[in-house]
């Protein structure tokens, strides 16, 4: 038996393994890992309790980001809102559209075309692989290797170039509108998509090879930030992160909307739900996003309508209702809840996004007993974006 | 052209005494000036060189094609405010950079750039060294304690801690380099390994040999081993507080301690100024096979692109990791491999130890 | 009385331990004049908002001189005893040729004590660093 | 290179030893805590082989090896034998009382270990460099167990005073060393007392040299100008170190003192002896006063060592044969009685009590008249009452300073380990005839109570038939 | 040149500061430890010396043991200061005086 040493003098620990130690004691130094630290992406900060190398307690503090979005919205007309929901959340703006249109034409009791259907799911596909590239870049980046930053941006590049070529835009598409998309595919979009396609992989592979098999980037990464798969369901946490706790939960297979039932895949999940396996899940996930782009391009309809009719948008009165669209963004389970009234306005928006529970509660509770130089590391792979906090 | 010099300065009427500290200090301007420019330029060489590797350009806009660049920041850091935090004791913050700067510089003084080309003819250099390397610590645990601040003090402790848990496997390896060349003078250790290159001292000694850079990367705090200044955690290292100047000594000093660590590495285990197709039949004689100083900048060169690749590709180390890999790893394989060493000489093993080479 | 020898040596051994020594003058003449000359040519604008500490943007906390772990301590001591051993290979090392199987067997026994104290560190915990 | 191969068989007993610490100190880390007994087996069994060890190599020459460093002659073999009995038997006491206080971890056997290897090295040292290398290697492993116990904070200074100390006294020692070297020229003991012998050191050099080395030789004796560690550290300690620091490194310090003055340097035989004086009279003479004012029985314990090193000095300073042999008898019957003294305070002491006070020991023959009378027997054999083994050492030592026509020492030895007697009495007055303040049955170790038994029997047995142990001893010097 | 007797009163000179320096100290432990280092090497001074002029190396073999253990003095002693300290939380000289009498 290894003999243990002493250590007597040290806090120890409570059977569920926190340390019983009195934080108001003032023997704790009290660190920000603050809004501006230079280490994690996105501005929201944490307050740590350390003592010695190990985290005591940790406090979430958001708020740095709050715009009123949902206030904003029952300001403005349905079609009037169509602008600016796109803008809630940047790294992955295509879903903050496709959920209100589906919610504004499941209320209006207008079907979106066919064809508009498979170019939603392609722009939803190509928006997750520009958010997972942003992941692999920052959780290399808080472990100190700025490389794979570098080459995923160069990738990022590429597809914003064909979003670009689809919608106009290369952030801020407004391109879902309710009732169905603005535009079909420019002519030889397919070709240069399976270019940029190719691209990726390409720039994936070496990716792989330099952060994922790097002994050093192993030891920082596996066994640490481990989520218990009971937590799950108590904590709501939904996309890579539960699957890679070994849980298949994906809202595309359990509840495929758009057309996901006519696209064949199969959830990645991964098994010892630490930080490795999620940022391994994360990545699969990014090829089967790659495959299922190239699904879309082949099955897809070349002509069709693009738009369903639309009464007068100007003064278009919703009848009374409610409802949730649920969706499968990058970070988790994405919903808009939209209630109208009658009137011109909506009633109530509310954006239900994965980083509420993942940042604020799972963080605080995994954040105990890790050494301080995980606690960049931990926060990104939880792929948390403020901005879908606060809204 | 010493003489040249001598008689010049015997015209002047200087008494013999001081003529011989002129000498030496010209031949150590002669050292000095090729090592800072290479200093300034192995910045400039990092920058481009992770650049590269980034799939981005790097400075190209001082100077043609960005060459200028190292001139431009020592000119920038010259004029910037050295920043005294309160609280600091004034003297011992200045002098830490110094305190840093000096043995790094000191160091050269024994190293044999050719068969006779060495400034001093100490005949125990590798002790000195080893001596200087140790001495930088000082620099470091004064910056930490001198400059007055939660964060410099722990980043300094570290990072010393650090240095010295791997100056003992450093300490290791050159024992086991020592044994191979049986001599202390690096002089003659490099002469131990004439006749080709199988005969450098790399191939009986691979895992000293990695484990002497891997030492040498982690005492200069580079690259893995950067936890001290590391920005994901604890956002400082011990020259947090330092500004201008006395930052820019405490940058050139890691930097020259950089290029020695890769020089020594080339000087112990790549035969120094010996070139590589020494032994092979059709070069035999030929000028390819000569050796020269040229080798030896070749060698150390690779080892500074090491450095840079390293910085490049790899995440940091958590500390508790790098006292690990220190202590539970390094260690144990250098005591295991010079004992392996040991038994090879006694029992001549191999081209390396036969008992007819000549060693010191 | 066993007669005292006059000692010849020492002034040829100085001869080559001279250049040393003005490089060490050098370089710490180098690094003092780079402070210096930083000195001279910087404006020298101290104000209490530039002069406080760092702390990532908020107030600074407990002073500097707070205590620390107890583990620094435990790392220099083993390295003044890891140090001692090299310093002992050192000479050794040099002449092992000569010793041949004697010397071997003498240094395996020294490094076989050490290493049942390096054993027993590491069980113990003191090499432990979390 | 000619590199003449030492004779290694005749370090046999040092060798042996040394691989059984290496041993134990890592099988203990793998031991549970219920298994420590193991460890304690293993020590034993230790000692038992070295001394197994130690007999064979005995024989009658003297042998030198390791180039002259290494000398095994009667004396050596001799000192040695007896320290593996007194090391064992301290061990065996110390056990149940490192139970009770959760010292009885592996550190404690390895570090008492390395102690006996120190005074092994020490008694068979032929030169300067070895003498000095035991001394550390003894005084360092001392040092540390005094301050094993942690959470004890007057352990921790006793620690620490007898570092500062004793550090203090081996740089004098290593001072006086040098100038011995210097004046001499060479490390090996008989080459210096040639040189010596023949008039070739400076003498001026010699002396200082000397009065250096009787510096710090008193000091490790604790005799008295440099005896200010000797209570604080004997009080301060825990009680199972207290009881080894003062048996078997006295006896260690002993063999010192005679390899230095005797082997080393008899050609300054007259300017050692007269040195010996001063110490012997201030030791006996302060040790006595100063126990009787003590209340605490460890300290006075201590003083009485001190008292007792005294007497031992008297035997050393007749520089005469016979004087070292009663000066060996008288080390060992000292390591015997204090062996058998601080046993007492072991076999009163129960978990957080240490029965230090004397008045702890009031009426403890209502409670347990047995331990009572052996109590009574070490008490007498301490103070020198005829029958007992105190009586015959005492009486040899003043016998070999009467053969030197040393009278008024003589006188004043005697009528010191009178007034001596006087607090050993008044021990054995507490416990036979005040009341028992405590009530409870006294139940020491069933081990502890067999040996204490057996130590205090062995010291009246001695005292009946003290011949053998008398010429066992005299058969040391025979040169 | 330089003398034996240099050597020589050089060492005594250093021997008795740190004779004085623990006698005097009475700030803190640490200065008595340095004290103890300083002895040890005043000590080696002398060997060096006599083996210098005398031509054999007896002395210089000596010096290397001293060095040796006066590192394993400074280890234990400053294992035994922070054991005191643990207890003390000062390392003054003076509060060295529970045990009294």
């Amino acid at each position: 038996m290894a003999y243990q040493p002493d250590r007597s003098q040290y806090p120890q620990r409570r059977p569920d393994g926190t340390l019983d130690i009195d934080l108001t004691s003032g023997k704790y130094l009290k660190l920000w890992q603050g809004p501006q630290h230079p280490g994690i992406t996105g501005n929201m900060s944490v307050e740590l309790t350390v003592c010695g190398d190990e985290v005591v307690a940790g406090k979430t503090h958001v708020g740095y980001l709050h715009r009123g979005f949902e206030k904003l919205m029952e300001r403005r007309t349905f079609i009037q809102c169509f602008p600016i929901v796109c803008r809630i959340c940047v790294p992955e703006p295509d879903f903050n559209e496709y959920c209100y249109a589906a919610a504004v034409e499941e209320l209006a009791g207008i079907t979106s075309p066919e064809r508009a259907n498979w170019i939603r799911t392609l722009i939803l596909e190509m928006g997750r692989i520009n958010s997972y590239m942003m992941y692999l870049g920052g959780q290399a980046g808080s472990l100190g290797q700025g490389v794979i930053g570098q080459w995923t941006t160069y990738a990022r590049d590429l597809m914003l170039d064909r979003f670009e070529e689809l919608t106009g835009a290369r952030i801020y598409h407004m391109f879902i509108l309710p009732g169905g998309v603005r535009d079909g595919l420019p002519e030889g979009f397919k070709q240069r998509m399976e270019e940029t396609l190719k691209e990726i992989e390409s720039i994936l592979k070496d990716v792989y090879n330099v952060m994922y098999c790097n002994a050093v980037f192993k030891k920082r990464t596996v066994g640490i930030g481990y989520i218990d798969p009971q937590l799950l369901d108590s904590y709501g946490i939904t996309g890579p992160t539960a699957r890679a706790a070994g849980v298949a939960k994906d809202v595309r297979r359990d509840q495929p909307y758009l057309v996901y039932d006519q696209l064949d895949f199969e959830p990645i999940t991964g098994k010892d739900s630490d930080i490795y396996t999620r940022a391994d899940v994360r990545r699969r996930d990014l090829l089967m996003s790659v495959d299922l782009i190239r699904q879309i391009l082949a099955k897809m309809p070349d002509s069709g309508e693009l738009m369903a009719k639309l009464p007068n948008v100007l003064h278009w009165q919703i009848p009374r209702g409610e409802t949730y669209i649920r969706g499968e963004c990058s970070r988790g389970e994405y919903g808009y809840y939209l209630v109208t009234d009658g009137s011109g306005y909506p009633r109530r928006v509310n954006v239900r996004g994965p980083s509420y529970t993942h940042a604020v509660a799972l963080l605080e509770r995994l954040i105990v007993n890790i050494n301080i130089a995980d606690v960049a590391a931990l926060m990104v792979s939880l792929h948390t974006y403020p901005p879908e906090i606060e809204r | 052209m010493v003489e040249s010099i001598l008689s010049l300065l015997t015209l002047l009427g200087f008494p013999d005494w001081l003529q011989s500290v002129i000498i030496i200090m010209l031949k150590i301007v002669v050292i000095l000036i090729p090592l800072l420019t290479a200093v300034a330029y192995f910045t400039l060489a990092e920058r481009k060189v992770i650049a590269y590797m980034h799939v981005r350009i790097g400075p190209n806009r001082v100077g043609p094609r960005g060459l200028l660049q190292p001139i431009a920041d020592a000119v920038k850091l010259m004029f910037k405010e050295i920043i005294i935090p309160h609280g600091a004791d004034k003297a011992l913050f200045l002098f830490a950079p110094v305190l840093s700067m000096a043995p790094a510089l000191a160091a050269w003084a024994v190293i044999p750039f050719e068969a006779e080309m060495v400034l001093a003819q100490v005949d125990a250099s590798l002790l000195y060294i080893l001596a200087l390397t140790s001495m930088g610590v000082y620099g470091v645990i004064i910056a930490g304690w001198a400059s007055n601040s939660k964060y410099a003090l722990l980043g300094a402790m570290r990072s010393a801690a650090q240095i010295v848990s791997y100056e003992i496997a450093m300490g290791f390896a050159l024992v086991g380099v020592l044994m191979a060349a049986g001599s202390i003078n690096l002089g003659e250790i490099v002469m131990g390994q004439q006749g080709g290159f199988w005969h450098w001292y790399w191939l009986p000694l691979f895992p000293l040999f990695v484990i002497y850079f891997i030492s040498g990367v982690a005492e200069t705090n580079r690259a893995p081993f950067d936890v001290a200044e590391g920005e994901s955690e604890i956002v400082a290292g011990f020259h947090v507080d330092y500004s201008g100047m006395a930052f820019a000594v405490f940058f050139l000093a890691e930097y020259a301690n950089m290029i020695l660590v890769a020089m020594l590495a080339a000087l112990m285990f790549l035969g120094g100024w010996l070139s590589p197709f020494e032994g092979i039949g059709i070069f035999a004689d030929s000028w390819l096979a000569a050796p020269s100083i040229l080798w030896l900048l070749v060698k150390t060169s690779l080892f500074m692109f090491l450095y840079l690749w390293f910085r490049a590709t790899f995440p940091r180390y958590r500390y508790d990791q790098i006292m690990r890999l220190g202590w539970k790893v390094f260690i144990p394989i250098t005591i295991v491999w010079i004992l392996v060493i040991g038994v090879a000489i006694v029992a001549e093993v191999g081209p390396w130890f036969a008992a007819g080479v000549a060693h010191g | 009385m066993p007669q005292y020898r006059r000692a010849d040596r020492i002034h040829q051994m100085l001869e080559n331990y001279l250049p040393v020594l003005i490089f060490i003058a050098v370089g710490l003449v180098f690094g003092a004049f780079m402070v210096v000359l930083g000195m001279i040519l910087s404006p020298s604008r101290p104000d209490d908002e530039k002069l406080s500490r760092y702390e990532c943007g908020f107030e600074a906390f407990a002073g500097a001189r707070s205590e620390f772990d107890v583990r620094f301590y435990l790392v220099a001591i083993l390295f003044i005893i890891f140090d001692l051993e090299i310093a002992f290979l050192f000479p050794w090392a040099t002449v092992l040729r000569e010793l041949g199987l004697f010397g071997l067997l003498s240094m395996t026994l020294f490094l076989a004590i050490l290493v049942v104290g390096f054993i027993y560190e590491w069980k113990k915990g003191a090499l432990q660093w979390e | 290179m000619n590199f003449i191969h030492p004779q290694f068989s005749l370090a046999l007993p040092e060798m042996i030893l040394l691989g059984m610490i290496s041993i134990i100190l890592i099988a203990d880390l793998f031991i549970s805590d219920k298994g420590r007994v193991v460890t304690y087996l293993m020590t034993q069994a230790t000692l038992v082989l070295a001394a197994i060890a130690t007999a064979a190599v005995m024989g009658a020459d003297v042998a030198l090896s390791f180039n002259g460093h290494f000398i095994i002659d009667p004396l050596a073999s001799l000192t040695k034998l007896f320290i593996y009995l007194v090391s064992m038997v301290a061990f065996a006491y110390s056990r149940s009382y490192l139970i009770e206080r959760d010292m009885y971890r592996g550190e404690y056997f390895v570090l008492g270990l390395t102690a006996v290897l120190g005074m092994m090295v020490l008694a068979s040292a032929h030169s300067l460099l070895t003498l000095y290398l035991g001394l550390e290697l003894l005084s360092l492993s001392l040092y540390a167990m005094v301050g094993l116990r942690r959470d004890s904070s007057q352990a921790a200074e006793a620690a620490m005073k007898y570092f500062v100390l004793g550090a203090m006294a081996s740089a004098m020692l290593l001072y006086g060393m040098s100038m011995i070297y210097g004046a001499t020229g060479t490390l090996n003991l008989w080459e210096i007392r040639d040189a010596v012998a023949e008039g070739s050191g400076h003498s001026l050099v010699l002396i200082f040299g000397l009065v250096f080395l009787m510096v710090g030789v008193a000091f490790k004796l604790g005799a008295a100008p440099f005896h200010m560690w000797v209570p604080d550290v004997y009080h301060g300690a825990p009680t199972s170190v207290t009881l080894f620091l003062s048996s078997a490194p006295k006896l260690a310090a002993f063999v010192l003192m005679i390899r230095l003055l005797v082997d080393a340097l008899p050609a300054l035989a007259s300017a050692w002896s007269d040195m010996l004086v001063i110490i012997a009279v201030l030791s006996i003479v302060l040790g006595n006063v100063i126990a009787i004012a003590q209340l605490n029985i460890k300290r006075m314990l201590a003083y009485s060592g001190i008292s007792h090193i005294g007497f031992l000095l008297l035997g050393v300073l007749s520089a005469t044969p016979e004087g070292y042999a009663a000066a060996f008898y008288y080390a060992i019957v000292y390591a015997i009685m204090s062996l058998g003294g601080f046993a007492m305070v072991l076999v009163m002491s129960r978990q957080g009590f240490e029965a230090d006070e004397l008045s702890d020991y009031a009426g403890l023959n209502e409670r347990s008249p047995i331990i009572a009378l052996m109590m009574l027997f070490i008490m007498f054999s301490m103070a020198g009452v005829p029958p007992l083994l105190g009586f015959w050492a005492k009486l040899a030592v003043i016998q070999a300073i009467v053969a030197v026509e040393y009278y008024q020492l003589a006188v004043l030895a005697v009528l010191f380990s009178v007034v001596g007697a006087f607090y050993y009495l008044r021990v054995i007055r507490i416990i036979y005839f005040d009341k028992p303040t405590e009530r409870r049955e006294l139940k020491p170790a069933n081990d502890l109570k067999v040996i204490f038994i057996a130590n205090a029997m062995l010291v009246l047995l001695l005292g009946l038939f003290p011949e053998s142990l008398m010429n066992l001893c005299q058969s040391a010097f025979i040169y | 040149m330089i003398e034996l007797s240099d050597y020589l009163t050089v060492a005594a000179i250093l021997f008795s500061i740190s004779m004085a320096g623990i006698f005097i100290n009475r700030k803190n432990l640490i200065i008595l430890l340095m004290c103890i280092e300083l002895m040890l090497l005043a000590v080696n001074i002398n060997f060096i010396a006599f083996s210098h002029f005398l031509g054999n190396a007896d002395g210089q073999i000596f010096v290397f043991f001293i060095l040796t253990v006066a590192a394993a003095e400074a280890a234990i002693g400053l294992a035994l200061l922070v054991v005191l300290f643990r207890h003390r939380q000062t390392i003054n000289v003076a509060t060295l005086d529970e045990l009294r009498g």
